[in-house]
């Protein structure tokens, strides 16, 4: 065992790492030497920055496999869960930069405030409103049923905030809901067990609501679920734009 | 020192399923309470409850029963658990899945016919399981989390607790003393009534799959305050965490379950199924034994590079297995390896912890004003958990701590008086790290996870477990020399390093003592020298608490309060199970 | 950091950014044109001073500049009214390209028709 | 800041100038051979209710799409928000339509 460790560490070679620090609005760029591993993630390179070179490096996760949506920030320019990076994978030219998740205040250097992320969840109703109570039978869904499917397609979301990273709109429009937060909404427009369909249709037709979205589509370009915000607020497009047309009647 | 103080009726520590049932149902009961969740992470994006891939157990299936789920439990717990609470499980899980698809929002998997869909996990005699695919707690975290943060419920966000701080005249709990880890600042609240749900989680192994927020800050904090605690050496083991090496925190994630069941290949370092020469299932035999035989095999010197076996998939087709366990693939995948095609280098990693402190199945504790919900209270599992009653425990018992703690609430006219004395040494002693001079704290942190995993792990004997309490007396005391950086504190996760530790050697010491004490082998815990059950009828749990500073273990008799072993609850013309056999 | 490492590189995203480039500016020029075009009424002379001005090569390179803008805003615009009101296609990248060869294919013609 | 409403109308506008534009590169892709004439042009236009519907719909249609559509960029690109924007929207819309509607007379009107 220690006789492997040794070679390892004769052998090692160096990645330049350059981490975001600061607070608040101050910050800047520090340069560590991080020895590359074979199996590493970038989650992994912040860990041992924090463990071996510098003790007072801030950032956040916590589950390290991709399901807590902790972990999220800005490597090499691009938003991305960083307990499930391979290193090699986002390497340029021997080079890594990691900042914080964009489009969130900084908390303390790779540590991102999330707050307002959430409460844009909230406001875009992306809460169920039940119809039936514990007393009641669980009820009888098909899974295959258009509507289910549709929310198959988009339910798989872990609140990383990379989506909402990736968008200009977020960066602009400070009422803005965001990807994430109207891609559950458009889960539950879908969904039969819910009893707050009009309120959820109002609360995403505001001025942050959905029709601000522009489709640039980094949302889907970056989830790292593969979802496709774009195509759900899409569909709250569609069914605010019948409602339109419904109400005028 | 300055504090800030604070005052609430209901305080929440953890947001897995315990704490967040907990807060809904306690706002539901009594919403003139002023509620507060308090949580280290972000609320829902911690602890284990959000990690649940297999599902959740709850007898509602066709010919399953609340009897046959009981006695399942009963009997994976090798006749162990407080029945009383093995029973509320069962019975209570019935309803709150209800409660789950209904009020929550949940969606569970289902038939074509629109009725749930379940499946058995080892140890069941029923399909039984209720699951979203293999992400199961993202959607019970996620939806439960969206009906906390839409409550007018107080939230304290990375705000860790550091003690239980009793009231001055030892009638009760005051409150609790937090950090509030993003300024670095002491945080005192005061509540009427207190849930501790933070979680347990066994990551003082050197391999384990909890999240890295748990580090047994709870079962600590209680031993300090003097709570008794049972079931202390029962750490269960999953056959098969992801081994990529030191270095990387992927090592150590579990790889699911059905990967084995599915007709997976355990080999050896030089290529050999082994399993056989362990137990007639083989591969697919319970996560104890499987666990077990590959520690044996990787003890004889058969292993992988890395010291641990291969799990090797690609006999079923590399395309079969990518399209059956996508999730588990693509997370390889992204890690740089190849599950379908390729072998994967695994290892036993520590996975739930199923001591914890004694409760009574309303959630009470030996302190009025304390209530434990969740992985945090023992009991319910007794010397093994079953597969999908880890969720179904947090989240039944998060819920009856929230109603029981709201009527409670209601029935007190004022906060408790915090003994100063208590809060000023909670505070020096997570103080103390600031006051030496700083250096690293990972070495330590190593030195245990190595300690128990070699002598308090899988495989145990006297011998190992009286170096491994030595060892980590040692670390402990090492601890203590070692300093961090006090020149800022906001955000400071070296000092919470150091204090992770701390509660980890903590509960180290009395898992390596309570399974000295047992000298016999159930469920997870295996004695080399004492293989042997033992009689079921005088079956006994271990019984740990702090006096004076030194931890005594005990032993108290379990009560059959409603089964005997030998008997069974189900009716004679019942079938043994009713899994079709594999 | 350049352009190319960040969030935004990709072909949607420069979709986006040609669809709003093409808009402001013919937003932009929209008043020009109307200006322009008023001097029928109040003086013909200057208007046909203008059209002569605009058989100047460098100026019929700029039109076929504002013939490009014009149709990429549109097929643009369509491709996403198409994304927002049909169902979901994965081919939104090849729905980008298109517009904008079928923009240089209709301002094209217009420039070999100009000269 | 677009809401539903606004939205609504950009997307009505826009499907509704769709022809029209095609039909307005026709016509220039069509006209330019041989250079322009302002004599061309207005022998064309002039008096041509059909034009000047054409023309008039147009400059109605891309008034309202087009303030629309400056109002986003404003608010994204410059910050300015609540009265502000709604001065700005209004006056570029009804600007648009002035100097549109008098240039649609200008070329149509016998
Ligand atoms: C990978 C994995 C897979 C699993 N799969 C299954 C499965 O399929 N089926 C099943 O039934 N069970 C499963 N389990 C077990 C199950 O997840 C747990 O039993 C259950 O979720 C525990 O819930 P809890 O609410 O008690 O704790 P958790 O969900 O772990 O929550 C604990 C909370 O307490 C917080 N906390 C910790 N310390 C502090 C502190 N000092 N101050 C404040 N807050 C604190 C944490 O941050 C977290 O929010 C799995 C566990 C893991 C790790
Ligand atoms: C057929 C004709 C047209 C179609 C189909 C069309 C379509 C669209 C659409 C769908 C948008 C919304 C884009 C978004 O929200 O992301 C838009 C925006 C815009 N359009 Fe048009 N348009 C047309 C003509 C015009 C014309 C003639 C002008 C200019 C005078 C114009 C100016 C604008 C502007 C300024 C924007 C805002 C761009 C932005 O928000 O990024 N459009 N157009
Ligand atoms: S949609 Fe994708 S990127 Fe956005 S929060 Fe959810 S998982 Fe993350
Ligand atoms: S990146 Fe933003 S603009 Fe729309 S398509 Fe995605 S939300
Ligand atoms: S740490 Fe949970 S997603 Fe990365």
């Amino acid at each position: 065992m220690g006789n492997a460790v040794d070679i390892v560490a004769e052998r090692e070679t160096h990645m330049t790492v350059r981490v975001w620090r600061g607070q608040g609005d101050q910050g800047r760029y520090e340069s560590f030497e991080v020895p590359e591993r074979e199996n590493q993630t970038v989650l992994d390179v912040v860990t041992w920055i924090q463990q071996n070179a510098d003790p007072s490096l801030s950032y956040r996760y916590a589950c390290r496999v991709g399901m807590c949506g902790s972990c999220a920030m800005t490597v090499n320019g691009k938003p991305r869960w960083t307990c499930r990076t391979h290193v090699q994978k986002v390497l340029d030219g021997g080079i890594l930069e990691i900042a914080p998740l964009r489009n969130m205040p900084v908390i303390k250097d790779l540590a991102a405030d999330m707050s307002g992320f959430f409460d844009k969840w909230v406001a875009a109703e992306g809460v169920f409103h039940p119809t039936a109570t514990r007393t009641d039978e669980i009820p009888k869904i098909d899974p295959r049923e258009e509507r289910r499917v549709e929310i198959d397609n988009a339910i798989e979301c872990i609140n990383c905030g990379i989506c909402y990273a990736a968008c200009d709109v977020v960066a602009a429009n400070p009422d803005y809901l965001g990807p994430a937060a109207l891609n559950r909404a458009w889960t539950l427009v879908n969904d039969q067990k819910d009893g707050a369909r009009d309120a959820r249709l109002a609360a995403v037709s505001g001025g942050g609501g959905c029709h601000n979205c522009h489709s640039q589509q980094g949302c889907v370009q970056h989830c790292p679920n593969d979802l496709n915000p774009t195509a759900s607020i899409a569909g709250l497009k569609r069914e605010t734009a019948k409602s339109f047309f419904k109400w005028r009647r | 020192m300055q504090i800030e103080r604070h005052d609430t009726d209901i305080l929440i520590l953890g947001t897995g399923g315990a704490g967040l049932f907990a807060a809904l149902h306690a706002q539901q009961a009594a919403p003139e309470q002023k509620i507060t969740i308090a949580v280290k992470g972000l609320i829902g994006k911690c602890g284990c409850t959000r990690m649940v891939q297999g599902g959740y157990n709850v007898a509602v299936g066709t010919g399953d029963s609340v009897e046959r789920h009981f006695m399942d439990t009963i009997k994976g717990g090798k006749w162990l658990p407080d029945q009383d609470m093995a029973w509320k499980l069962c019975k209570t899980a019935v309803e709150r899945i209800t409660e789950l698809e209904n009020e929550i929002g949940c969606f569970f998997d289902r038939n074509p016919d629109g009725t749930l869909h379940q499946k058995a996990f080892a140890g069941q005699t029923a399909d039984r399981t209720v699951h979203k695919g293999d992400l199961t707690g993202i959607e019970i975290i996620s939806r439960l989390m969206e009906q906390v943060l839409a409550r007018p419920v107080e939230k304290l966000e990375e705000h860790r607790a550091i003690g239980l701080i009793p009231a001055k005249g030892g009638e009760g709990l005051a409150g609790v003393l937090f950090i509030d880890m993003r300024r670095g600042a002491f945080r005192f609240v005061r509540a009427k009534t207190v849930l501790m749900a933070t979680g347990g989680g066994p990551t003082m192994y050197r391999y384990h799959t909890p999240s890295g927020d748990k580090t047994m800050d709870g079962l600590a904090m209680a031993l300090r305050l003097g709570l008794p605690l049972r079931d202390m050496e029962m750490v269960q083991f999953h056959p098969t965490g992801l081994l990529a090496g030191l270095g990387t925190r992927m090592t150590g994630t579990v790889l699911e379950e059905g990967l084995r069941g599915a007709g997976g290949y355990l080999l050896n370092g030089d290529g050999q199924r082994f399993m056989f020469d362990y137990d007639d299932h083989g591969e697919r035999a319970t996560r104890d034994v499987v666990s077990r035989g590959m520690y044996a095999e990787m003890r004889a010197g058969r292993t992988t590079p890395n010291g641990g076996v291969y799990i090797s998939m690609a006999h079923l087709g590399p395309d079969k297995v990518a399209s059956q366990f996508k999730g588990m693939v693509k997370r390889c995948a992204d890690c740089g390896f190849d599950l379908a095609g390729g072998r994967v280098e695994v290892v036993p990693t520590a996975h739930y912890f199923m001591g914890g402190v004694v409760v009574d199945p309303e959630t009470r504790t030996a302190i009025p004003g304390l209530y434990v919900a969740g992985e945090d209270a023992g009991g319910a599992h007794g010397s093994n958990r079953l597969g999908g009653n880890g969720v179904a425990n947090s989240t039944v018992y998060g819920g009856v701590a929230g109603d029981v703690m709201a009527a409670d609430a209601r029935a007190m006219t004022s906060l408790r008086t915090p003994d100063e004395a208590v809060l000023e040494a909670e505070i020096a002693r997570a103080r103390h790290p600031l006051t030496r001079k700083a250096q690293p704290i990972q070495p330590l942190r190593e030195a245990l996870m190595d300690a128990m995993w070699e002598d308090v792990g899988v495989l145990r004997d006297a011998e190992g477990l009286k170096r491994g309490a030595a060892r980590v007396a040692e670390i402990g005391a090492e601890l203590k020399e070692i300093g961090v950086a006090d020149d800022n504190l906001a955000f400071n996760l070296t000092w919470h390093d150091w204090l992770n530790l701390q509660s980890l050697v903590e509960i180290s010491d009395v898992i390596a003592r309570a399974a000295l004490w047992r000298e016999n082998s159930r469920g997870a815990h295996y004695r080399e020298d004492f293989p042997e059950t033992g009689d079921l009828e005088s079956s006994y749990f271990t019984v740990a608490r702090q006096v004076d500073g030194e931890t005594e273990v005990t032993r108290e008799a379990v009560e059959f309060s409603i089964v005997r072993p030998g008997e069974t609850l189900l009716k004679e013309d019942e079938a043994e199970t009713l899994v079709a056999a594999q | 950091m350049s352009l190319a490492r960040t969030h935004r590189s990709h072909p949607l995203w420069y979709a986006y950014a040609l669809h709003r480039v093409s808009g402001l500016l013919l937003a932009l020029f929209l008043p020009l044109h109307f200006w322009v075009l008023s001097f029928a009424l109040t003086d013909p002379a200057r208007l046909d001073g203008f059209l002569h001005w605009a058989d100047l090569p460098a100026v019929k390179l700029a039109e076929f500049g504002l013939v490009f803008l014009l149709a990429v805003h549109m097929f643009g615009g369509l491709r996403l009214i198409a994304l927002e009101f049909l169902p979901w296609s994965g081919r939104q990248k090849a729905y980008a390209a298109a517009a904008a060869a079928l923009a240089f294919l209709v301002a094209g013609l217009f420039l070999l028709r100009a000269v | 800041m677009l809401d539903l409403r606004l939205y609504m109308l950009q997307r009505i506008t826009a499907i509704l100038m769709a022809p029209l534009v095609l039909t307005h590169i026709a016509v220039m892709v069509y006209a330019i051979q041989g250079g322009l004439s302002a004599a061309e042009i207005l022998g064309r236009t002039q008096g041509s209710l059909g034009w000047a519907a054409f023309y008039g719909l147009f400059v109605a249609a891309v008034s309202v799409h087009a303030a629309i559509g400056l109002r986003a960029i404003l608010h994204e690109m410059a910050g300015l928000r609540g009265t502000g924007l709604a001065i700005f929207t209004w006056a570029a819309g009804l600007g648009l339509f002035a100097m549109g509607a008098r240039a649609v007379y200008a070329v149509t009107a016998a």
